[in-house]
């Protein structure tokens, strides 16, 4: 399997699909933390992606999909997460502009675009307890993986797997960014939900391969 | 949860539906959007005033829309920031040429969703300038956090930049009105019960009966710190000292008194409360020249209150005492008439 | 119970010495009662309104004292009625020489001490008429109950004999405007919660989780069935049907109606239970041509909501638009400008 | 002992103490069926009545004490007990001006006085699950004493035992008059609080007679 516009196409499908299972879980790690809107928004906003990417008749390439999930999410999230994961994919999309099948090359350009574009958007960096945990590490995940010569696929699944990893390790941060700063100390101890979301949204990519 | 709703998903929706009826008179739906309207807009040669941001806060803001306060509202879902588009739909239909002033409470969803909507408009011809309200004192400030909130304090920006509006200041001018109030209004907030958002169903923080959350916002978010529960008057001290360290206020000087409620809250112990807190304003000399108490920047049916602190000056008093006709604040001339 | 008080026994006391001073422009104090006056009460020339009963209910009675409103309000204990001495106090204290309405809600207490400060004003030289209020369809006739209750429908009343009195109605038709009103006007409630009387410590009734209380009064008194949860259509339903039955209101008739909190239900739930009652009206043909949605009327921190419908007619339409100037309600003019 | 003007006296004194231990159960029973104040409500006027009889220095018969009591308790109690209560012990005061000691003939006076001023003033009548309940009782009890010949202090005792058995006799009815009433069958299985209150009041009369 290649990372092509059908892949794109399932894999938003596919993490639409996924956050209806992990809406109140992403609720809960947003309550804890925050004001526990996060799965309900994401959800709201990957089914409307998800509708509008399955109305998209004619797209030849992964970034004119993810362009369109970009729109949808901006205008129907909402919170701090809708323009945040608009931005990653409006960048994402704008850095593979063209390109029918991604190399694991294109790959790395296009999560280094999203995670910078969080990182810009948000006035945030690693370490402060937000996406940009997960976003970072999968970003440099894929770039070491496409210059050690891996697949696109090889170097997805390490994405992926660096996400993860990244969102479980905000659990002991104190949060500076977002929502759970106002906690202060009290945010430590919990993990982040868009960090948990990201990771998600990225598992979702590797399921959409096969 | 028991809540007088239907659809949980659709209670924004239908809440503003039964709102805009109820209030005919006053205000109008932009395009099929959830945003509100003065019935009257665009108001030929006046700045618009818009604000917005999640639901559940009401009367806040779209009860704030009428002569003398906000020409439009925009609901983004329960404690949820709007998305640009219905912002940028309403900042067109209320613009009369001299542009629109977004009040933006500080919050990163409503930052950014705000800056979005503001680069969508003006690329439509609106020219907009926006004000971020960040009076809550319980938040340390941008080094560790995302910056202080904008709570209960967004009420006096939009009354008195309304009214600054009204009379037929420039946008710049309504927009140094409305930085000069943030600059001068500091809140401050406790929670004896949390709310409940419609969608999730359960409670947003636990609170045991002996307990109170001290330095809440106005989201059902965690506050500052839990404390053992406290009367009134011991309660009253807690919210005005953060807020009067940060706000210098001398002796002798004159502020309005806002007593906010959470929305749970009776108003007789809004009173109370408003009481313990003049009480201790006495103390220190300072001159209570106007006041508020209500539940009016809420937290769905959270109990609780809060304490906000304007310093005024004379331009500020005369803005407050305005008239002005919304559905939530009407005031028919100067103060105690 | 947690509450924003001090001494649970010197609630009331407090609340209103916090109201008194937030509201100083507009109210002050009967001689050292808990009773308030419109603070240029005696209004030469004017017929006074007086109302009261148990506290517990803000922001009625004293919420509603100002111009075109009540002329004094007098609060006893929480939920229970004052005595007879701080009612001929207040009643003294706005007596311009044109006599004094009692407004009473039909509770025996409230009867009872009304009736004997009555009599003794009577003796002070002022002259009293009184009205009694009982809109409360949910409670069965006086052949087998006290009567029915007096609740939200006591504000509309208040509202519009008092632009009577402005107007310069003598006592008699002062009392006769009432009179219309009560016979015009009916409300149901329902409550998602009990409430807790502050020297009680304990809720008034327990409510399931999945239950809620049709029927209720606003003294935390339980009401006429324990029903299944039910979501605000439903309810709105279940509130309307006794009502419509009871008041007769043919298709293309006009009425008002009030959409009241209990207190500790948020204005959202309100605006959206309007909207619910509004398409039952809707549906039956009947003209909603005024309307009124918020927290007026309350049994302290419940959770809950009343419907009222007055039936209109010209002379009450023209009296409910006319300007009221009170901590509680303003209205600048005619609805809709 | 003889129902004097001392008697007088202690029965209020009593009825006071009595008042404030069992203030929490008649807020009970008071929530159960009204408003959940009654306790409070006579707590409050029975320490007032208490104090002003207290301070009255020259009485010289019982019913100068009893008309102190019903001003103290109209001008404190509020609510549909305080003016019950005050019409209730100033007919009895009026029905025995001048009378320094009662014989039971002056007590079934008292209390048929009483009883009948409840009765006029709550435009109530027996049966009705009121405080009428006890005190038609009690009168009619003292009223049967006096006819047999008893003494003053057994006709006290008959009518506070009349009064509690009809307090415990309200139980199974259905409330027609106060708060009660809006209850319409839900208030049957519950005692009426001012019944009982009667009841606790006749027999703090009976203990302050020794
Ligand atoms: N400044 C920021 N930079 C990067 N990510 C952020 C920033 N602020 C918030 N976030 C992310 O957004 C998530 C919260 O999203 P969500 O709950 O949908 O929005 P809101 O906080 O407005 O309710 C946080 O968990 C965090 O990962
Ligand atoms: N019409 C009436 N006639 C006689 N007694 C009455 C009447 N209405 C109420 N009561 C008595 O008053 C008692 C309630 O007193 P209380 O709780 O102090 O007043 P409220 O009902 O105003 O709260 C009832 O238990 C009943 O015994
Ligand atoms: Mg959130
Ligand atoms: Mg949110
Ligand atoms: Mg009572
Ligand atoms: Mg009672």
């Amino acid at each position: 399997m290649t990372l092509d516009t059908a892949w794109a196409r399932r894999w938003i499908a596919e993490a639409a699909a996924t956050l209806v299972g992990e809406r109140d879980r992403l609720n809960g790690l947003d309550r804890a933390i925050g004001d526990g809107d996060h799965g309900e928004n994401l959800d709201r906003g990957f089914q409307a992606a998800a509708d509008r990417v399955s109305g998209l008749a004619d797209a030849t390439t992964p970034a004119e999909v993810l362009k369109v999930v970009a729109s949808a999410l901006i205008s129907t999230v909402g919170g701090a997460a809708g323009p945040l994961y608009g931005t990653a994919f409006a960048r994402a999309s704008r850095a593979t502009a063209g390109e029918p099948e991604w190399s694991a090359e294109t790959l790395a350009t296009a999560l280094t675009a999203a995670a910078e574009g969080v990182a810009e958007r948000g006035k945030s960096t690693r370490g402060e307890k937000t996406m940009n945990d997960a976003w970072g590490p999968a970003a440099d995940a894929a770039s070491a993986a496409s210059g050690a010569g891996e697949s696109a696929e090889k170097a997805l699944v390490a994405a992926a797997d660096a996400a993860r990893a990244g969102a479980e390790a905000t659990e002991p941060l104190v949060a500076t960014k977002g929502r759970a700063s106002y906690l202060g100390d009290r945010s430590a101890g919990h993990r982040d939900p868009g960090a948990e979301s990201t990771a998600l949204l990225l598992a979702a990519a590797v399921t959409a391969v096969s | 949860m028991k809540k007088l709703i239907n659809d949980p998903h659709n209670v924004v929706a239908e809440s503003i539906a039964g709102f805009l009826r109820a209030e005919s008179g006053r205000v109008a739906r932009v395009g099929d959007t959830l945003a509100v309207r003065r019935v009257d807009a665009p108001v030929q040669g006046k700045v618009a005033l818009l604000s917005g941001g999640g639901s559940g806060h009401e009367p806040l803001h779209a009860g704030f829309v009428g002569r003398g306060m906000l020409d439009a509202a925009v609901p983004g879902p329960v404690f949820t920031s709007p998305t640009p588009d219905p912002i940028v739909a309403a900042a067109q239909s209320v613009d009369s040429g001299r542009g629109v002033l977004f009040i933006v409470k500080n919050y990163t969803g409503d930052v950014l969703n705000f800056e979005t909507a503001a680069e969508l408009a003006e690329l439509e011809g609106v020219t907009v300038e926006s004000v971020l309200v960040d009076d809550d004192v319980a938040v340390r400030d941008s080094l560790y956090t995302a910056g202080r909130r904008g709570v209960a304090g967004t009420l006096l920006v939009e009354k008195i930049a309304g009214a600054a509006a009204e009379r037929g200041d420039d946008l710049e001018a309504v927009a140094s009105v409305a930085r000069t109030v943030v600059s001068r209004v500091r809140s401050m907030g406790v929670a004896l019960s949390a709310c409940t958002v419609p969608h999730a169903g359960v409670p947003s923080f636990d609170l045991a009966d002996d307990e109170i959350e001290i330095g809440i916002g106005i989201h059902g978010e965690p506050g500052r710190a839990r404390i053992p529960a406290e009367d009134a008057d011991h309660i009253a001290a807690r919210l005005l000292a953060p807020i009067l360290e940060d706000l210098e206020v001398a002796k002798g000087e004159r502020v309005l008194v806002l007593v906010n409620g959470m929305g749970g809250t009776p108003l007789s112990e809004l009173h109370l409360l408003f009481g313990s807190v003049a009480a201790l304003l006495d103390e220190r000399g300072i001159i209570i020249d106007r006041s508020l108490v209500g539940n009016y920047v809420t937290a769905l049916e959270m109990q609780g209150a809060s304490v906000t602190i304007l310093h005024l000056d004379p331009e500020l008093t005369e803005l407050w005492d305005a008239p002005v006709d919304t559905p939530a604040l009407v005031r028919r001339g100067p103060h105690g008439e």
